[in-house]
């Protein structure tokens, strides 16, 4: 990390320069954090004041059948959508950092899902997994098997992680392609001449300096797996905006906005919070121990 | 000068409507302007948390009434009352039965707009092509099955069905579950005892009833064939029945439907509908209480009242409005007149705190039933199980 | 077999000519020395042997095999990169220890030979920092460290020991040498020290605006220099070369000034004198130069004095340090017997 | 160096099929879109009787000029204050050292945890109060107070440029400013390209914003909200939606693809020794 | 003024300790070199001066201001970096100018200066490159352009020459020590080369692991080095250092060679002769020393013999290349004048 002392004037740049950010980070963000911890320890209904409530929340939690199913959906979505999307979105980049033909094609392809808003293209997958001519099940049973129930409670995990690894491999892609750039050329001949296979050119070079996209896009996907809500709502809504595959933003959404359980509300996203900030730290780890920057 | 906003849900052609309403309201009541704003269903209510949260309403907003004990429980809407017993009148010749979501022990904290009972739709070209006799007054709910069955084809013979007999919104009680229980005996839910009741044996009877519909039969078509159509099978046309409220009128005239109404069938109870209404609040934040209450009591008089029965999506709740050729020669030519007569059958959707979690609860959990995953005895434990909670989390 | 040959070889980089035409042969096992002004080419020649340039034209074959289209991997070369190109995520001993794990080498043996190179380069100490954390001259040793735990066939060296201390410059040359004999590799060097390309190098190859000059033996190239360019460029403080008049065992040049030469060529010439073949002698002393020291630098065992005769300049660099000051007026005589004369438009070598 | 044909081959193979998986929805978007509505339920990828009607159609029905042009207009000052305001502070807290330094980056990478919804309300109630509701201000303004997102994106491209370069300009007299802008930016370029798009898609995909912000009649408000508004009313007609998702989708793309060619930066690090 | 002053410096890198207490004055127009092993503190050094590091302890104050918190920018400083940092994606020319484009000179002033560094550094033909396009001595030349345009109060140079042929050498020496005359600023210049440090410098400062050993005019510090290190560390090739025992105007070593030296100490020292003073003479000559020639290497002008005396190796250099031959027995006579003679324990001179 870089540790430019700032003297003398560029202690002002530095404020200049992290005004937006700070101005920002309180007016905005940063209060709503202590406000959703805050808030996780009252019963609040958004309209009438708070009243406090100590650890009841967090003590219902376990007994609420509905946070619990969606934790181990949410926990269950995570676990393979984070790393597929980063390795398949890796190894985009890097096939698409070679000079290639056709390259702005591809890179337009693979980006295309991710520019895509859900509720443009969150349509067309309840079409591709639909029961009865959906795309996926007409080629199934032109084969001659039996249509697939995409969207079951059993399926749709699976069909759902598709769906958002799909559309986020274009993402991570881009960042993996700017992280590319910066890498010196130098390192991958000092690899040629030591003998490097273009495997371990990948392992010992190329991975180890893409260090900082991988954390950012781990902690990313992370993030985002951990609050992914389109694709799933629009693939799995029931009549009442709840899901057949509740993830723990729906609950968290549903507790607060739509039932006004601030409270319930607050402690969930805290709950969430702190498992995203496990992980990062967790990741944060792992990539020193990969002797990666964070 | 006073500015007052109106905020509802519907299609921009509703809101051109209500645009109109409020020209002429606006022209009775030059130094009102009024401000309407219009949102789709989810966004309606999505913005409607954020800006009462945020301590700025809309002056006047739709309401509906399951929805309305949450939102009165809540301190954000403004008491009527003082305002109804300044001029009775402004009730007079409302049908009582919507008037009776809005009454609370402390007050009338909004009123009806618009009603809709629930009836048979049918298209008349699938029926004559199936030589199938048109539902009627007659109709038992074995007779809807039969019908259903005649109505189900695989026309290009594929193995799988393009037509059904009937498709229902499976989800929420309103259209279809609500009136099989009812007309069955049952009973949906008591929220003063905070008890959920389908899983009674007369409740259980309407749901095997419906599942032999759907699942033996297989009658009707299944949520996920149902998303795949754009939901409504009328309208895409690939149901020849199905169970609806007046607004679904216009979209199926403007989609070329020959289809007509009838009375829901008939159950071991007798015949039973549902009944539900939309209404106004105002928002006890108001700055300018009384031009809203003025807007709002143009809107239920008689003349705001036909205005609105001429857009079709719904039943007028002045009787004098229902009885007129405003509502009864509209546009489209079907029977209107059934949609009131049902009010002598209908039963009030269920209106109580908490009412969304609930029929969320139920709804979910129903839901596995109808799709096979589970037997229907589990899906109702379960959504009793899951009622229950809800109605305990919010009382 | 490891003999390098290389043979027309071109190098293009868009318009840039940058190699024109260089052949020359290494033999299995030797050393040799490729020197030349800044921006000549060694790099890019070196890079082409390694296989990380296109070749435009010619060839390069190492133990008789065309290299043209060979990966890199597969030639057997280590090279000590001019910018060292450490790998900026390893420690010092992963660094150099990286070709034998990709090799698949036994930890065991990998950390024996880091080791032993590291105690070699003095870097034991920093076995475990990361690059960053190092000296400039810190890097180079690790740079080098990671070409000769390889131990392969062809060594290429970029100006390896350029940001090293004396002492330190002067014992890596012995060791390097020493790897060099016992593995019995083939080395390239690239330097721009004249001292560790006379003392190590079996030949010296100078190059020149990407042409080829001389390739020769050290000495042979100090002392018969092919022309006027490597004349000037071998040997430092560097030749002296003058316009004169070559006749008769003599060349006379500015106004009068006449020298002897070990020479029978008549005519214009460039008489050339190294400034170490100066003596310093007595006022009036016969063939003696009379000169004014214009300015006088001491590098503790010599004096080097910049003299002017008339508008000819000329340097001297004088044993024992005589102490001469600025200003003063010297007798030089040159030796004739180490006098050189070149063809005055081709630069070439007159005998 | 030499390139490896077998391995360029091989990648272009796998590319190509990964490609298609990735556009297949588009192209049975793009072949529903040119379907009539008869036409709709028959499984055909292509139609039998192609019409283009649906986008004329399209734009009858909601001004689709207008709401393009409203959402291209937030999108584009959004994706610069973001991009002004994240790189600077990306830049600060990978290159400067100062005191709280890792606690604020780390309460800021916090703030990516918390659920959008959350910080919904205080920030309504601070529009509401600076009489910006029903102004697009609110849509962009945020964007000029930095972003955890941008600014954690751009802190780890900027760490991977050699600090030497900060120091050499900091000898050579060059303010924090001048290093920011002279140096440190111009070598960002292809991850300042790569947050550009995100930006703009993050500004252009905004319907919560919009929904609340902005009035809903369809002169004022954004594409996102008229689509949604559009998709309730004509949800069984698959052509007409898939016309205006493939319009809705169009921008994107092009500003994508303008923006691509600059993920090569041109440039190699090689300022160093 | 711009006269350098640094007093009880220190640096620590972690727990890693840098520089100890490091204390020396620059006079302003002073031209300092600052020598020391690889790895012992000298970039760290200029690095503080130019406000780049941290200081742990102490002060360091630029013309009389003490500058610990004052930005690199206000310094008025120029520095070449060890590794260049050229900015890569600016041409050289743009390298060369930013900061005078920085201090708002006008365009014309600009280019007139930036082309005048480019004649002086021969980079005339590279002003539109790219650092990348470039070799690894034109970089360098670009680092230091860039910091000769600048004309600042102080000059602060990392090993500027180092990727740079001899003549190239000689010549930058000369313009880098005329500049420095011309403009009057100060000058800090680190270097490993001997020549350079003698050559150029007013003083010299020679460091070790963080410890200035000794401060003082180039022939001082060659003459009369204050301890052993200096001694071995001044002069290539080094000093040769050898265990003795001295009484009465002599040494004796080795089993019992005995050799005259002019210091009349008495009791176990270090004693120490470079290898340039010693004489090779016939055999048997009065107090010369038998030798055994184990290595000879040519430099061109010289011929450099490494010896053994029973156990103890000795290093000559002898001047016009006598031709000894491996394997030789020679007999050198040191000079007793040019003899040092160190304390045993601390290295210290013994006079
Ligand atoms: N960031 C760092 N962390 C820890 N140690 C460091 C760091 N930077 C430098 N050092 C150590 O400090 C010591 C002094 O380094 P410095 O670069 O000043 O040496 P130097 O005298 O310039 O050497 P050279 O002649 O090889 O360039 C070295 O031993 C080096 O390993
Ligand atoms: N990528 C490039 N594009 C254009 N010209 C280049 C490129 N790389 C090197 N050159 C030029 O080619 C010439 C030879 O470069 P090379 O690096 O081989 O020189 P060198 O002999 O190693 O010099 P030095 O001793 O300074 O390192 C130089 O003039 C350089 O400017
Ligand atoms: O050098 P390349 O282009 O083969 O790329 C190196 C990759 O990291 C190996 O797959
Ligand atoms: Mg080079
Ligand atoms: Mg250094």
């Amino acid at each position: 990390m870089g540790n430019l002392r700032p003297m003398g004037l560029e202690r002002w740049w530095v404020l200049v320069f992290l005004a937006p950010t700070l101005v920002g980070l309180f007016v905005g963000a940063f209060g709503s954090i202590f406000a959703s911890v805050g808030i996780s320890f009252t019963d609040w209904d958004l309209l009438t004041p708070p009243t406090p409530a100590g650890f009841s929340n967090y003590a219902g939690l376990p007994d609420d059948r509905l946070f619990m199913r969606s934790l181990v959906n949410t926990l269950a979505f995570a676990g393979l959508y984070v790393p597929l999307t980063v390795a398949i979105s890796l190894f985009v980049a890097i096939g698409l950092n070679r000079s290639i033909p056709g390259l702005s094609f591809f890179r337009v392809a693979f980006f295309l899902p991710t520019v895509s808003s859900p509720t443009a293209v969150g349509l067309l997958w309840t079409w591709i997994y639909a029961q009865d001519n959906g795309v996926l099940n007409n080629m199934i049973t032109a084969m001659g098997g039996d249509p697939v129930r995409w969207l079951s409670r059993d399926v749709a995990l699976y069909s759902v992680v598709i769906v958002n690894v799909w559309g986020a491999i274009g993402g991570g892609m881009i960042i993996f392609l700017a992280g590319l750039q910066a890498i010196p050329k130098d390192y991958y001949e000092v690899a040629a001449l030591d003998g490097a296979t273009a495997w371990q050119r990948l392992w010992f070079i190329t991975l180890p300096a893409l260090a900082p996209s991988m954390f950012f896009q781990m902690v990313l996907t992370t993030i985002n797996a951990f609050q992914a809500f389109d694709y799933i709502y629009i693939l799995t809504r029931t009549g009442n905006g709840n899901s057949t595959m509740p993830t723990l933003v729906f609950s968290i959404y549903r507790n607060g906005f739509r039932f006004f359980r601030m409270g319930d509300a607050a402690a969930q996203a805290v709950v969430l919070s702190a498992m995203i900030m496990v992980l990062t730290v967790i990741y944060f780890r792992l990539q020193k121990k990969w002797g990666g920057q964070p | 000068e006073t500015e007052i906003s109106f905020a509802l849900w519907g299609s921009p052609q509703e809101a051109a409507v209500w645009a109109s309403i409020a020209e002429a309201f606006e022209a009775a009541h030059p130094d009102i302007t009024v401000n309407i704003e219009v949102s789709d269903w989810d966004g309606y209510w999505e913005k409607l948390r954020v800006q009462v949260a945020g301590g700025t309403p809309p002056d006047v907003f739709a309401m509906d009434a399951p929805l309305y004990p949450d939102w009165q429980l809540r301190n954000v809407l403004l008491d009527l009352q003082p305002y109804i017993d300044a001029d009775p009148s402004v009730l007079d010749g409302v049908f009582p039965v919507t008037l009776e979501a809005y009454q609370t022990d402390t007050g009338l904290f909004g009123v009806p707009r618009d009603f809709q009972t629930i009836v048979l739709y049918y298209n008349k070209d699938m029926f004559d092509a199936a030589g199938v006799d048109y539902p009627d007054d007659s109709w038992t709910w074995d007779d809807f099955r039969t019908a259903a069955a005649a109505l189900t084809l695989d026309k290009d013979g594929d193995g799988t069905t393009d037509q059904w007999g009937a498709w229902a919104e499976v989800y929420d009680m309103e259209p279809f579950w609500g009136p099989v229980i009812w007309s069955h005996g049952g009973e949906v839910v008591d929220p003063a005892s905070g008890q959920t009741l389908i899983n009674s044996p007369e409740a259980m009877a309407g749901f095997e009833f419906i599942q032999q519909v759907w699942l033996e039969d297989q009658s009707m078509p299944t949520e996920e064939q149902l998303s795949q159509y754009g939901w409504d099978g009328l309208l895409s046309g690939i149901a020849a029945m199905g169970f609806s409220g007046h607004w679904s009128v216009p979209e199926y005239a403007e989609a070329g439907l020959n289809f007509d109404v009838a009375p829901v069938p008939m159950g071991p109870a007798g015949r039973v509908t549902g009944v539900n209404s939309a209404g106004f609040v105002i928002s006890s934040d108001t700055e300018a209480p009384d031009a809203a209450w003025e807007f709002v009591k143009y809107a239920i008089s008689e003349e705001g009242q036909s205005q609105l029965a001429n857009i079709g999506l719904a039943v007028p709740i002045l009787e004098d409005v229902a009885q007129s050729d405003a509502y009864l020669e509209q546009p489209v030519q079907i029977n209107h007149a059934l949609f009131v007569e049902a009010l002598e059958y209908a039963h009030m959707k269920p209106v109580f705190r908490g009412y969304e979690e609930w029929s969320g609860a139920v709804g979910d959990s129903l839901n596995l039933a109808w799709t096979g995953e589970e037997s229907l005895a589990d899906a109702l434990d379960e959504a009793v199980a899951l009622g229950d909670d809800a109605l305990a989390r919010n009382n | 077999m490891a003999d390098v040959s290389i043979t027309a070889l071109d190098k293009t980089y868009g318009t840039f000519d940058v190699l024109h035409g260089v052949s020359f042969d290494v033999a299995d096992g030797e050393f040799i020395a490729l020197v030349g002004p800044s921006g000549c080419g060694k790099s890019t020649l070196l890079r082409m042997i390694a296989g990380l340039e296109d070749i435009t034209g010619g060839s390069i074959a190492i133990g008789g095999r065309v290299m043209n289209d060979v990966a890199p991997k597969e030639r057997d070369i280590a090279m000590v990169f001019q910018n060292y190109a450490l790998y900026p995520h390893m420690t010092v001993a992963q660094n150099m220890g990286f070709s034998l794990r990709l090799h698949g080498a036994p930890k065991a043996k990998i950390a024996e030979r880091v080791a032993k190179a590291a105690d070699v380069l003095g870097l034991i100490d920093y076995l475990d920092r990361m690059p960053g954390q190092l000296s400039g001259g810190q890097r180079q040793r690790v740079a080098m460290g990671r070409a000769i735990v390889r131990q392969p066939q062809v060594f290429l060296f970029d100006e390896p020991l350029s940001n090293l201390d004396a002492a330190l410059r002067v014992q890596m040359r012995a060791e390097i040498r020493n790897l060099h004999d016992r593995l019995g590799s083939t080395s390239i060097f690239v330097t721009h020290d004249q001292i560790e390309a006379m003392t190590m190098a079996d030949r010296i190859a100078v190059l020149r605006d990407g042409c080829l000059e001389q390739v020769g033996r050290p000495l042979d190239i100090y002392d018969y220099p092919a022309n006027a360019f490597v004349a000037g460029f071998i040997g430092s403080p560097a030749m002296n070369i003058v316009p004169a008049h070559a006749a008769e065992h003599h060349v006379t040049f500015g106004s009068d000034v006449r020298v002897p030469v070990n020479n029978s060529y008549t005519g214009p010439v460039q008489w050339g004198i190294r400034p170490e073949h100066f003596e310093l002698v007595p006022a009036e002393t016969p063939d003696a130069i009379a000169a004014v020291a214009q300015r006088v630098e001491s590098t503790g065992s010599d004096e080097f004095v910049m003299t002017a005769v008339g508008d000819v300049r000329f340097d001297a660099q004088l044993a024992n340090r005589p102490g001469v000051k600025q200003g003063d007026q010297i007798w030089l005589r040159p030796d004739p017997a180490k006098s050189h004369l070149f063809d005055v438009q081709s630069g070439v070598r007159l005998t | 160096m030499k390139r490896d044909t077998a391995a360029d081959m091989l990648a272009f193979a796998l590319l190509l099929f990964g490609a298609l998986c990735m556009i297949g929805p588009f192209i049975w978007m793009i072949a529903t879109s040119l379907k009539p509505v008869a036409e709709q339920y028959d499984g055909r990828l292509i139609p039998i009787t192609p019409t283009s009607e649906n986008y004329p159609r399209l734009f009858e029905i909601i001004p689709m000029h207008l709401l393009l042009w409203n959402s291209f207009k937030i999108a584009a000052i959004a994706t610069f204050g973001q991009l002004l305001t994240c790189s600077m502070a990306g830049f600060i807290f990978a290159v400067v050292r100062f005191p709280f330094r890792n606690v604020i980056f780390v309460i800021l990478l916090v703030t990516l945890m918390v659920p959008g919804q959350v910080t919904a309300i205080p920030q309504f109630v601070i529009f509401k109060f600076l009489g910006l509701y029903g102004t697009q201000a609110p849509l962009y303004l945020p964007a000029f107070l930095g972003g955890a997102f941008g600014t954690f994106l751009m802190r780890q491209y900027f760490l991977t440029i050699p600090i030497e370069l900060a120091e050499a300009a900091r000898i050579d007299g060059a303010s924090l400013a001048r290093i920011f802008f002279t140096i440190y930016l111009p070598l960002a370029k292809p991850a300042l390209a790569a947050f550009a798009i995100f930006a703009f898609m993050f500004s252009w995909n905004d319907l919560f914003n919009a929904l609340i912000y902005l009035p809903s009649n369809l002169e004022k408000t954004t594409l996102t909200v008229g689509l949604a508004l559009f998709q309730t009313q004509y949800s069984g007609q698959w052509p007409l939606m898939m016309a205006a998702s493939l319009i809705s989708v169009a921008p994107i793309i092009i500003v994508f693809f303008l923006a691509q060619r600059h993920f090569i930066s041109g440039i190699s690090m090689s300022g160093l020794k």
